[in-house]
């Protein structure tokens, strides 16, 4: 007897598939994304607990929006940039206790902190032909100490074979910082000053304006590769309110300590290059490179490599490797000396000395109930030239789980 | 079902391709093409005396998976008037063709290109693609993409056509 | 309907949950209402009271008479919604009152698909002829009813009206659902099977309560539109478990039509089903 | 740890290579973009990691941004 089977699943599927018009109702596309992440410090340093969760909609054919939404811990102690000190002098706290930070007594090259943070990115995408498409983004993030806004435009243009795709885009931010008391120190103010109650004005902002050329394009079947250049301003106040610099004697002990300074200004640039490319054995690539430099005179390499192979069923494995390397900033000292004029700017931050860091790591992913789940272990190692603290080590563990709906 | 179509993609070898110029515009003659089909050969100049909705696709294009169920009520609503849905596999890799059928099942005409002679010669720019040809074998339209606004205009230029 | 119907999901907001019911009881109601051939305001009603002039359907009435046509097709002519008539002669109620082989015979020009004119949107009867989308109604409303409702929830649901039944995702725990068949005297005291079904349709064809019985031969009420009798040696109950309810409804009924070769109908379709 | 990094660097060069002679440009017609529609073959295939990733370097490293205009700003430590 023949089997009349499939004639009639296809004519099931045809009727059932048939909507019947419904009030409101719009073909959408859902991606959603969450996950959580864990960035954990030795030496009992800085611990984050992040949650990011996104989710995309299809809104017709022609708009897709777009949310981001991160909730953030941090806990643990940061170097502050002053040197480690033997004498046990009562130190001013940088913040007014409660939440934000606490010198502990003693010590006052690592401040304990806790602080949390929201952040939301809200995109709306549209495309107004075939090959053009304007991306719309707004940001916003709170903390108890910062805030910032931002908004972008990206326009995306396709040549008519869609081989190329030209990227333009403009930004804007606004930032406000402030110490978690409500106000930011007087750069180079003596922490000591007044009897330990240095000067303090206002919060500080920070305006930032960011421009983008790109352009990505179809190498070959399996080869795609994007380049972009950015520039990008920040004026206002650069500063981190948080942050000291001691001043040494000719045998490395502190004599004073001030608050950091930084130039009310800094110009970013930098050219960026991504290349995917699937092997021969279906194994896919990703290898970027960015080359970065700044009026602070930072300038810097990174490398970043993904290798991921396909397992069966539908898992796979991706080790990483990150490779990064950038010179000092040039108002950047470990410490500055005793008797010399103080600079109008001095930081001894430890991200702007010269470094070297390097990740290594893994991903693995799965197919889970109907779904992506992913799991990345990853290993951080920096080591700085000349920094208080040398290195900084820290563990980074991520579990996402994505999903579509139609 | 698989088997067959596997079969025929492999003799599909030995077929040869009458592809007369270049791209396929709104007025002119469909190019005519001998490609191996699901159930044995298909050949456009076959249809000649139908109303031909021919499109274009892939197993990894995402928005002809929505183009199938509709593709199958088009069949469904007008075969009896005169009207053939055929639609070209440009999978590279039949097996990922005859996949998708098994997911989303074809009542229609279906032919597999994998070199992609027939596209090529239509000129492809969009996947999908697809095309009204008319009782006399020309191209009336021509439809890049596949959207909720395209369907309406598609039946609408279908009905007008069986008219005819 | 005039059956027990069923709707099971997990949810914990009970004024989300009592949305869905409400969703799910008027998308039902709204079905019967339009393809019941009791009511008297509906398309099937001006159908079947056009005396031989064409009605216009609307979109989703076409949609069910394309699927009735090609489920005649499929079925070469044993599947037919103009079958209805029957029931003028034709009364299951257990006793020997068969109709005459002159009346039968005296309504098989009011019956058939080939004879009614169906271009869509229009669809053109003889006089006398009626439709009938009773065979598919239910299945229809089960399928497109587990969809609304599975938009709207994180974990599956599955719907039962009076057996024919449609799980579309698993229960909340990833679980599926646990379906038992119920033997054909509809005791609910025994079960002939049961069946795990995470996404799927299961339908029953076949009442063994609806019957003639007349010189030992048992009359099913599976009739055969080409001859308008009885299907002979059709079994008394058929359940099939397919992609849909609506491909269930369809496999069993088509599988009782074909008499004492239901079974191997069924083994030809390669689905899960019981043949009693 | 500064000098052992220089070497590393060096090694990817043959890495760069390798990825160069993959740059033989070809046209690719519409309907050869199989391989390239595949998740894993975009240029961000996993936003929410790459998301997470400028974060944490944003606050430790001294230099930022290139991929793209936007997103918020912290007052990371």
């Amino acid at each position: 007897m023949k089997s009349i089977r499939n004639k009639l699943a296809i004519a099931t599927c045809t009727i059932l598939s048939q909507g019947v018009q419904q009030a409101g109702a719009t073909e959408s596309a859902w991606t959603t994304d969450t996950s959580y992440l864990y960035y954990g410090e030795a030496n009992d340093r800085v611990t984050v607990h992040k949650i990011i969760t996104r989710a995309d909609v299809a809104l017709g054919d022609y708009d897709r929006l777009s949310l981001e939404a991160v909730y953030d811990t941090v806990t643990g102690a940061t170097p502050t940039g002053a040197v480690k000190s033997f004498n046990t002098v009562s130190v001013t706290t940088p913040s007014s206790g409660g939440n934000g930070f606490k010198t502990a007594s003693g010590s006052p090259d690592l401040v304990q902190f806790d602080d949390t943070r929201l952040g939301v990115n809200a995109g709306w995408s549209h495309d107004y032909s075939r090959t053009f498409n304007i991306q719309y983004g707004a940001s916003v993030s709170v903390e108890r100490d910062y805030e910032a806004y931002g908004g972008s435009v990206t326009f995306n243009k396709e040549t008519d074979d869609r081989m190329l795709t030209f990227t333009a885009g403009i930004a804007g931010s606004y930032d406000t910082i402030f110490q978690s008391s409500g106000g930011t120190p007087k750069p180079m103010g003596n922490v000591e000053e007044n009897n330990g109650n240095p000067e303090f004005f206002g919060a500080g902002n920070k305006r930032g304006y960011e421009g983008m050329l790109g352009v990505s394009g179809i190498i070959n079947r399996r080869t795609v590769a994007r380049i972009n250049y950015s520039i990008k301003t920040l004026e206002g106040y650069l500063t981190d309110p948080y942050k000291l610099i001691s001043v040494t004697d000719a045998n490395g002990i502190e004599m004073e300590r001030y608050f950091e300074s930084r130039p009310d200004s800094r110009l970013r640039q930098s050219l960026y290059g991504i290349l995917v490319h699937q092997l021969d054995n279906k194994d896919v690539i990703h290898l970027s490179y960015r080359y970065y430099w700044d009026d602070w005179d930072i300038n810097s390499h990174t490398i970043d490599y993904r290798h991921r192979r396909n397992l069966m069923n539908g898992r796979f494995i991706e080790p990483h490797v990150r490779l990064y390397h950038q010179t000092a900033a040039d108002f950047f000292h470990h410490s500055l000396k005793y008797g010399e004029p103080l600079p109008q700017y001095a930081s001894a931050d430890y991200r702007l000395d010269e470094m070297s860091s390097i990740t290594l790591g893994a991903k693995y992913g799965l197919p889970a109930w109907g779904g992506t789940l992913r799991f990345r272990l990853e290993y951080l190692y920096q080591s700085f030239a000349e920094a208080e603290y040398d290195t900084n080590k820290a563990l980074i563990f991520q579990a996402s789980y994505k999903k579509e709906f139609d | 079902m698989l088997k067959r179509a596997l079969c025929v993609v492999i003799v599909s070898a030995l077929l040869g391709l009458l592809l007369c110029s270049s791209t396929a515009v709104a007025g002119e003659k469909a190019l005519r093409f001998r490609l191996p089909g699901i159930s044995g050969v298909v050949d456009l100049a076959k249809f000649r005396g139908k109303v031909v909705y021919l499109d274009f696709w892939a197993s990894w294009c995402i928005p002809c998976r929505k183009s199938f169920p509709w593709m199958n009520m088009l069949q469904a609503r007008y075969k009896e008037k005169g009207f053939e849905v055929i639609a070209v596999s440009l999978d590279e890799n039949p097996g990922d063709a005859t996949a998708f059928l098994r997911r989303y099942p074809a009542a229609f005409t279906v032919a597999f290109d994998r070199r992609g002679k027939v596209a090529e010669a239509y000129g492809l720019k969009v996947m999908p693609t697809s095309y009204l040809i008319d009782k006399n074998g020309l191209v009336t339209a021509r439809f890049e993409g596949f959207n909720s606004s395209h369907k309406k205009e598609t039946e609408s230029a279908i009905e007008e056509l069986l008219a005819k | 309907m005039a059956s027990p119907c069923e709707i099971l999901f997990a949810i914990d907001d009970r004024a989300q949950a009592e949305r869905l019911l409400h969703l799910a009881w008027s998308e039902a109601t709204r079905i019967e209402h339009k393809f019941s051939r009791y009511r008297t305001d509906n398309d099937i009603y001006r159908i079947n009271r056009s005396e031989g002039n064409p009605v216009r359907v609307d979109e989703e009435t076409a949609n069910l008479l394309d699927f009735a046509q090609q489920c005649w097709e499929i079925s070469e002519g044993k599947f037919d919604i103009t079958s209805g008539v029957l029931r003028e002669v034709w009364r299951f109620d257990g006793s020997d009152r068969l109709p005459s082989a002159e009346a039968v015979a005296a309504l098989l020009p009011r019956i058939g698909w080939e004879k009614v004119s169906w271009k869509r949107p229009l669809i053109t009867l003889r006089p006398g002829m009626e439709i009938d989308l009773g065979g598919i109604g239910k299945e229809y409303a089960v399928d497109r009813t587990a969809r609304l409702i599975f938009r709207e929830l994180k974990s599956g649901v599955l719907i039962n009206y009076g057996g024919d039944l449609y799980a579309l995702g698993p229960r909340q725990e990833g679980e599926p659902w646990a379906v038992g068949v119920d033997d054909p005297e509809a005791t609910g005291l025994r079960q002939i099977g049961a069946v795990n079904l995470s996404k799927g349709g299961l339908a029953t064809s076949g009442d063994a309560r609806r019957y003639l019985l007349k010189d030992g031969i048992r009359y099913s009420h599976i009739l055969d539109p080409t001859t308008g009798w009885p299907v002979p040696d059709a079994p008394r109950a058929v359940t099939v478990i397919a992609e849909t309810c609506l491909e269930a409804g369809m496999l069993s009924t088509l599988a009782m039509l074909q008499g004492n070769r239901a079974r191997e109908f069924l083994e030809a379709q390669e689905v899960t089903f019981w043949c009693l | 740890m500064m000098k052992r990094l220089k070497p590393l660097l060096l090694l990817t060069i043959p890495m760069f290579l390798q990825a160069c002679a993959a740059l033989q440009l070809e046209p690719v017609k519409p309907w050869q973009r199989g391989i390239l529609a595949q998740e894993a073959m975009q240029l961000d295939d996993d936003p929410t990691q790459s998301f997470a990733d400028e974060h944490i370097y944003f606050s430790k490293e001294g230099s930022t941004g290139g991929k793209g205009v936007g997103g918020g700003g912290c007052g990371c430590n």
